[in-house]
């Protein structure tokens, strides 16, 4: 074929929009009528990663939305089962990776449950101190990352990675990466805080009060956020408690559940700290629950760094080589910023786990997507995906 | 003088043809919406300022954008209209056209041009002249007009109010 | 009122827009390529082999026992032992890798490489301008890219080669100390033996102590 | 010859500068008649093409810089000293880049909408008055020339919005006109406060009515009238909605419609939107300046030697700063919210504004001492009020209001 042939040569089918499955449950006449379907990703500014939203529009209106994701997955779980339990400690760095300490701490949690190490004192302190500096990076990105879906341009979301900067910086120094820290042991912490780094927390930690009120006063009251985030995306309290949602998404709908209340794993029982509910479940209260949880956070970071001992900061039984736990299986989970991070383990007593399973909270928290969007706009669409915070690392794995 | 009025009066009989022609809704559209442009170039050309400008503002702002409007809420314009009008409405068709060009006809032999009378120069008239035309001597058709739209617009609303409805009662319940 | 909230949020606004040219914290940028931030010490990039002594490949710490290679997460580590001891830098036979790459487009820097080492051979280097053109030789790493002498390993992690250090002194200095203890007891072994045997060869028993007496004085 | 012509250029450039009239009759006779009526047009043209586009560069700086400096950044600081030359890197970017028509589209119509957009935003600034004596053209219906214009604007974006084929582009376009439509009431209603207050239509005489000062010192703009104050705040808003600009960007809503009716456009034509989307911005701006802020008056009276197009300039690049403020600080409206502030807010706020204008038109007869501060407070109460009950309403019919929380321990 010539050059001109090739170039007026028919498009190929594969390329053909018209013969792309429709979603399931829409005949071809629903859809080419009023209706108008639209794929939302994964190529899209406002999908927080390679996610994809399908969905039908009557003018505006969701009818209809599927979320699908999978174009991120990476055999995460497999690839731990091959592999010693050591080795998947910084795979789990990738998993949820703007919160690597928790997802650290809940892996470590597991496999301490799995072969009885009990981590020092001090390391229990550290593990606190990084959990709740994790949740304030976690709940300051999000709420950034939502107002920017929100169409705020730039600004919140500039200034929440001001302030999530600083406690990069103290994470970096601390485990020598900024966000794929790989800092947990089994039974305790890699490396001890280095010299000055308490008083650079509780500097950073003592700022975050006045960011927050900076934050509040920048966009919580502004007429056009309330007005585009009260009563959309309502999740009711029953429908959350039925598809197992968790985190400040579950709070938000009013129900009171903190894995660090609940399980009181770590050494949370000593810290008096509370827990704030939403009435309304919609997108303004999981907006507001986050920025008081924050204020809770602070609050528990204040007296952690007040308190922490000194002492060993791993337990002495903790072996780096040859790690091989007695057969048997655990469940370890903690309260990560986007909801209960469980991970559960079966051993063999080989090196390697047998069986190793995630339990992410992106994902089951993504999957009531459909039922918040329903008869709402596309607009409306973006921000509640935008407040469920899902992670693509973490849904696909 | 008269060149750019040829080169207008070609621009506008073109694109009223093509208006009529063009197998795209759309395009015939967008063509409707030249020879309202193209109208009111004429009318400029005549030193009718606030007709001219009130024709773009009306008719390219908002008549075509309405146009516009009503074909892609109708069938989207994507494809060629090939629907032909029903047979029993042609006769309405024909009457509508005869009325119009008898208007027209009306018009055009007692004007000017058909009498020979010559026309009388007062000079161009201002937007302030024309207000106070509308609010002194032809105050009466202005309000019957301004009730005609009113009524025209109530009755848009009151067509419009069901579809509104619909999304609201299709939207499931949880 | 409506535009309360706006005007509060324009008022923020505008505080930070004014407080970037007067307040540090308030224009945060660091312009990268004139202005850079000093490495923190606990940093880590990618790794790379610590040898002792003036000659790299001679110094390398590494035995070549695999034990990263094994544990490496992404397996980017590919190391072949070689089949003789070669000297090291101060001249002890020791087995070396004849190959140790490190694939750092794999590499995650997880720095789990450096936790299993026995030998403290690998470290991690904090160095991240590491841009290039060769996207595959280019990214592979042999043991001489990855060679960097001790002296550089104290300037980039000082409290942690310092530690090394000690620890690696006080095993030397315990090994010496044994082998020398060792040599010693040996030495003595020996020279009870060959003082009894030629005890018995010259002198009858009643005097095997007189040369133990005549040692002595030689510690 | 050449003398004469360099004489002509200098008079002219001199009388531009210190505000005389007749700044083309400075050069005209020198020339011979064939060259006259081109030259004479030419000398209308190229400036405002000129300073517009030179601004508009500038402005595309100043808003990413500003925007920058909102943020806690620096914004563009490489290409030249401080980023100057970031405009041109840009400009020479997007006529590089390879134009992508795509292959379902309507070609005719996806080539023909940047043009039918950037012509009529042109158009528009032929009637403001820059200067003291420095207007394009005096039309008599100026201000209705200015939205007549701005109206044919609506057409090119779905032109754009339905030739692209893309869903999200149809979208946008539809999102377009439908605010576009429904701001251009409120924004010609604030603007008809204005021209019931001076009588006339031609901006050039609504800025001669703005002149003087009262009590020799607070400048006789009509946004220190309360009418004039409101009429600026619609006038504002819904410009910024005309202007596609933040919080009313939701046409080109990035994260919900990749860019809207841009979203297949790259390269050179879509540089022509960004042009016409600032150009359209300006001019709106020089709009709102000579209908509320006193055109090209000076705000003090010792300031008067200053040449008069400095301050329009000044004012216009204000209510850019104010536009770029506004960008750094507020997220998006949702379609409906933005519909409701149209018709529900900003409407009825602009009718009563009429009858608050008529309130103040009526009571100049009063000559009592004081009686412009009684005026004044009158008319402030007079629209102040229907605003704070539009407002309730309009923020109210929700019980959209801020939450206090509940906390477990």
């Amino acid at each position: 074929m010539s050059e001109s042939e090739l170039l007026s040569a028919p498009a190929p089918t594969a390329m053909n929009y018209e013969i792309r499955p429709k979603p399931a449950g829409t005949s071809d006449a629903e859809v080419g009528g009023e209706l108008l379907e639209v794929a939302m990703g994964p190529h899209h500014p406002s999908t927080h990663g390679v996610f994809r939203m399908d969905v039908v529009l009557d003018g505006e209106q969701v009818v209809k939305l599927k979320p699908v994701f999978g174009y991120l997955h990476r055999n995460h779980e497999k690839i731990a089962e091959n592999t010693t339990y050591l080795a998947s400690m910084p795979y789990t760095d990738r998993l949820d990776y703007l919160c690597s300490m928790t997802n650290n701490w809940a892996y470590a949690l597991s496999v301490e449950r799995l072969t009885g190490l009990i981590p020092p004192e001090r390391a229990e302190y550290i593990r606190v101190i990084t959990a709740e500096l994790t949740r304030l990076v976690n709940h300051t990105c999000l709420i950034g990352f939502l107002l920017q879906d929100m169409g705020a341009l730039g600004t919140p979301l500039m200034y929440a990675f001001r302030q999530r900067e600083l406690i990069l910086d103290l994470f970096e120094s601390l485990s020598g990466s900024r966000m794929m820290c790989n800092y947990m042991r089994f039974g305790g912490c890699r490396a001890d805080l280095p010299a000055g780094w308490l008083e650079q927390a509780a500097q950073v930690v003592g700022g975050y009060g006045q960011f927050l009120d900076e934050f509040q006063a920048l966009i919580s009251e502004n007429e056009i956020l309330v007005a585009r985030s009260q009563g959309v995306g309502v999740l009711p309290a029953e429908l959350a408690i039925n598809s197992s949602i968790t985190g400040p998404m579950l709070r938000a709908s009013g129900v009171n559940f903190d894995l660090r209340k609940a399980d009181r794993y770590g050494i949370y029982d000593r810290f008096p700290f509370r827990v704030p509910l939403g009435d309304h479940g919609d997108v303004y209260d999981r907006y507001m629950i986050r920025l008081l949880e924050m204020r809770e956070s602070v609050k528990i970071l204040e007296q952690a760094l007040r308190e922490i001992p000194a002492g060993p900061i791993i337990d002495p039984k903790a072996k780096i080589r040859g790690f091989r736990p007695k057969a048997g299986e655990a469940y370890g989970r903690i309260e990560c910023p986007k909801g209960e991070l469980g991970f559960y383990l079966i051993s063999d007593g080989s090196p390697n786990p047998y069986r190793y399973r995630v339990r992410p909270p992106s994902l089951i928290n993504l999957t009531v997507l459909e039922d918040m969007c329903l008869g709402q706009t596309v607009a409306d669409a973006v921000i509640i995906l935008g407040s469920v915070d899902i992670v693509l690392g973490e849904v696909d794995r | 003088m008269e060149i750019p009025f040829a080169i207008l009066t070609a621009l506008t009989l073109v694109s009223a043809l093509a208006a009529m022609s063009l197998r795209n809704l759309v395009h015939c559209a967008l063509c409707l919406a030249l020879t309202l442009a193209g109208l009111a170039a004429l009318y400029l050309q005549l030193g009718a300022q606030f007709a001219g400008f009130a024709q773009i503002l009306v008719y390219v702002g908002a008549v075509a954008i309405l146009v516009v409007f009503a074909i892609l809420l109708t069938n989207r314009g994507d494809q060629a209209a090939a629907t032909r009008a029903p047979a029993r409405s042609w006769v309405t068709g024909a009457g509508i056209a005869v009325a119009v060009f008898a208007v027209l006809a009306r018009v055009i032999l007692t004007s000017s041009l058909a009498t020979g009378h010559p026309m009388v120069d007062r000079g161009s008239p201002t937007v302030k002249d024309l207000g106070m035309q509308l609010m002194t001597q032809y105050v009466l058709p202005l309000e019957v007009i301004g009730l005609l739209l009113t009524a025209a617009t109530l009755g848009a609303v009151i067509i419009a109010l069901p579809e509104k409805k619909t999304p609201a009662a299709a939207a499931p319940n949880h | 009122m409506l535009g309360e909230g706006i005007i509060k949020g324009m008022a923020e606004t505008a505080r930070n827009f004014l407080g970037s040219y007067h307040d540090a914290a308030r224009l945060t940028t660091v312009e990268f390529p004139e202005d850079k931030i000093p490495a923190k010490e606990s940093a880590r990039n990618f790794p790379f082999l610590v040898h002792d002594g003036e000659d790299a490949m001679q110094g390398l710490r590494c035995v070549a026992c695999q034990i990263c290679e094994k544990e490496c997460p992404p397996k980017c580590i590919f190391i072949i032992k070689d089949t003789n001891k070669k000297p090291d830098y101060v001249g002890k036979l020791q087995f070396q890798p004849k190959v140790f790459d490190i694939d750092v487009s794999v590499c995650m820097s997880c720095q789990i490489c450096v936790e299993v080492c026995p030998f403290d051979a690998i470290k991690m280097d904090t160095d991240f301008e590491l841009g290039g053109s060769d996207r595959f030789g280019g990214l592979l790493l042999n043991k001489r890219r990855l060679a960097k002498p001790n002296s550089y390993y104290h300037t980039i992690h000082p409290t942690e080669a310092a530690e090394v250090d000690g620890r690696l002194a006080a095993e030397k200095a315990k090994v010496e100390a044994k082998a020398k203890a060792d040599a010693e007891a040996k030495a003595k072994a020996a020279a009870a033996a060959a003082a009894a045997k030629a005890a018995a060869q010259t002198t009858p028993p009643v005097v095997a102590s007189t040369p133990a007496a005549v040692v002595t004085p030689a510690k | 010859m050449i003398a004469d012509l360099l004489n002509g250029i200098g008079l002219l450039l001199w009388r531009v500068v210190s505000d005389q009239p007749d700044a083309k009759g400075a050069l005209l006779p020198v020339l011979p008649a064939v060259l006259q009526p081109v030259v004479s047009a030419v000398l209308s043209v190229a400036p405002i093409i000129g300073v517009f586009a030179s601004l508009f560069a500038l402005t595309t700086l100043l808003e990413r810089k500003g925007l920058g400096r909102i943020q806690n950044r620096l914004g563009p600081n490489r290409v030249g000293p401080f980023g100057i030359l970031q405009p041109a890197a840009d400009g020479l970017k997007m006529l590089t880049k390879e134009d992508i028509i795509p292959r379902s589209a309507d070609k005719v119509v996806h080539f023909l909408a940047p043009v039918c957009l950037a012509v009529p935003t042109l158009l528009a600034f032929a009637v403001l008055p820059y200067g003291r004596n420095l207007v394009p053209l005096d039309l008599d219906a100026g201000l209705l020339f200015f939205f007549a214009v701005g109206a044919s604007t609506e057409l090119s974006i779905f032109m754009a919005g339905w030739s692209s084929r893309n869903k999200y582009s149809l979208l946008g376009a539809m999102r377009a006109i439908a605010q576009m439509i429904s701001y251009e009431i409120p924004l010609i209603v604030s603007s008809v406060t204005v021209v019931m207050m001076t009588g006339t239509l031609s901006p050039m005489h609504i800025v001669e009515h703005q002149a003087g000062f009262i009590w020799g010192f607070i400048p006789h703009w009509y946004v220190l009238t309360p009418w004039g104050f409101a009429g600026f705040v619609i006038f504002t808003i819904a410009s910024l909605a005309e202007s596609n600009r933040s919080p009313f960007d939701l046409p080109e809503a990035e994260s919900e419609l990749i860019a809207g009716h841009l979203t297949e456009y790259s390269g050179f034509k879509y540089a022509l939107f960004f042009l016409a989307e600032y150009l359209g911005m300006f001019a709106i701006s020089g709009l709102g300046v000579t209908l509320f802020l006193g055109g090209w008056h000076a705000p003090l009276p010792g300031l008067e030697w200053i040449p008069s197009f400095v301050w329009f300039f000044g004012k216009l690049v204000s209510m850019v700063f104010l536009f770029i403020w506004i960008r750094g600080t507020v997220p998006r409206l949702r379609v409906d919210q933005l519909l409701n502030l149209a018709w529900k807010f900003l409407l009825p706020l602009a009718l009563i504004n009429l009858v608050v204008a008529a309130v103040w038109h009526f009571t100049a007869v009063w000559t009592f001492p004081g009686a412009l501060v009684v005026r004044w407070l009158l008319g402030a109460a007079l629209i102040g009020g229907p605003y704070v009950l539009l407002g309730s309403a309009l923020s109210g019919a929700k019980k959209n209001t801020l939450r206090v929380y509940r906390y477990a321990t």
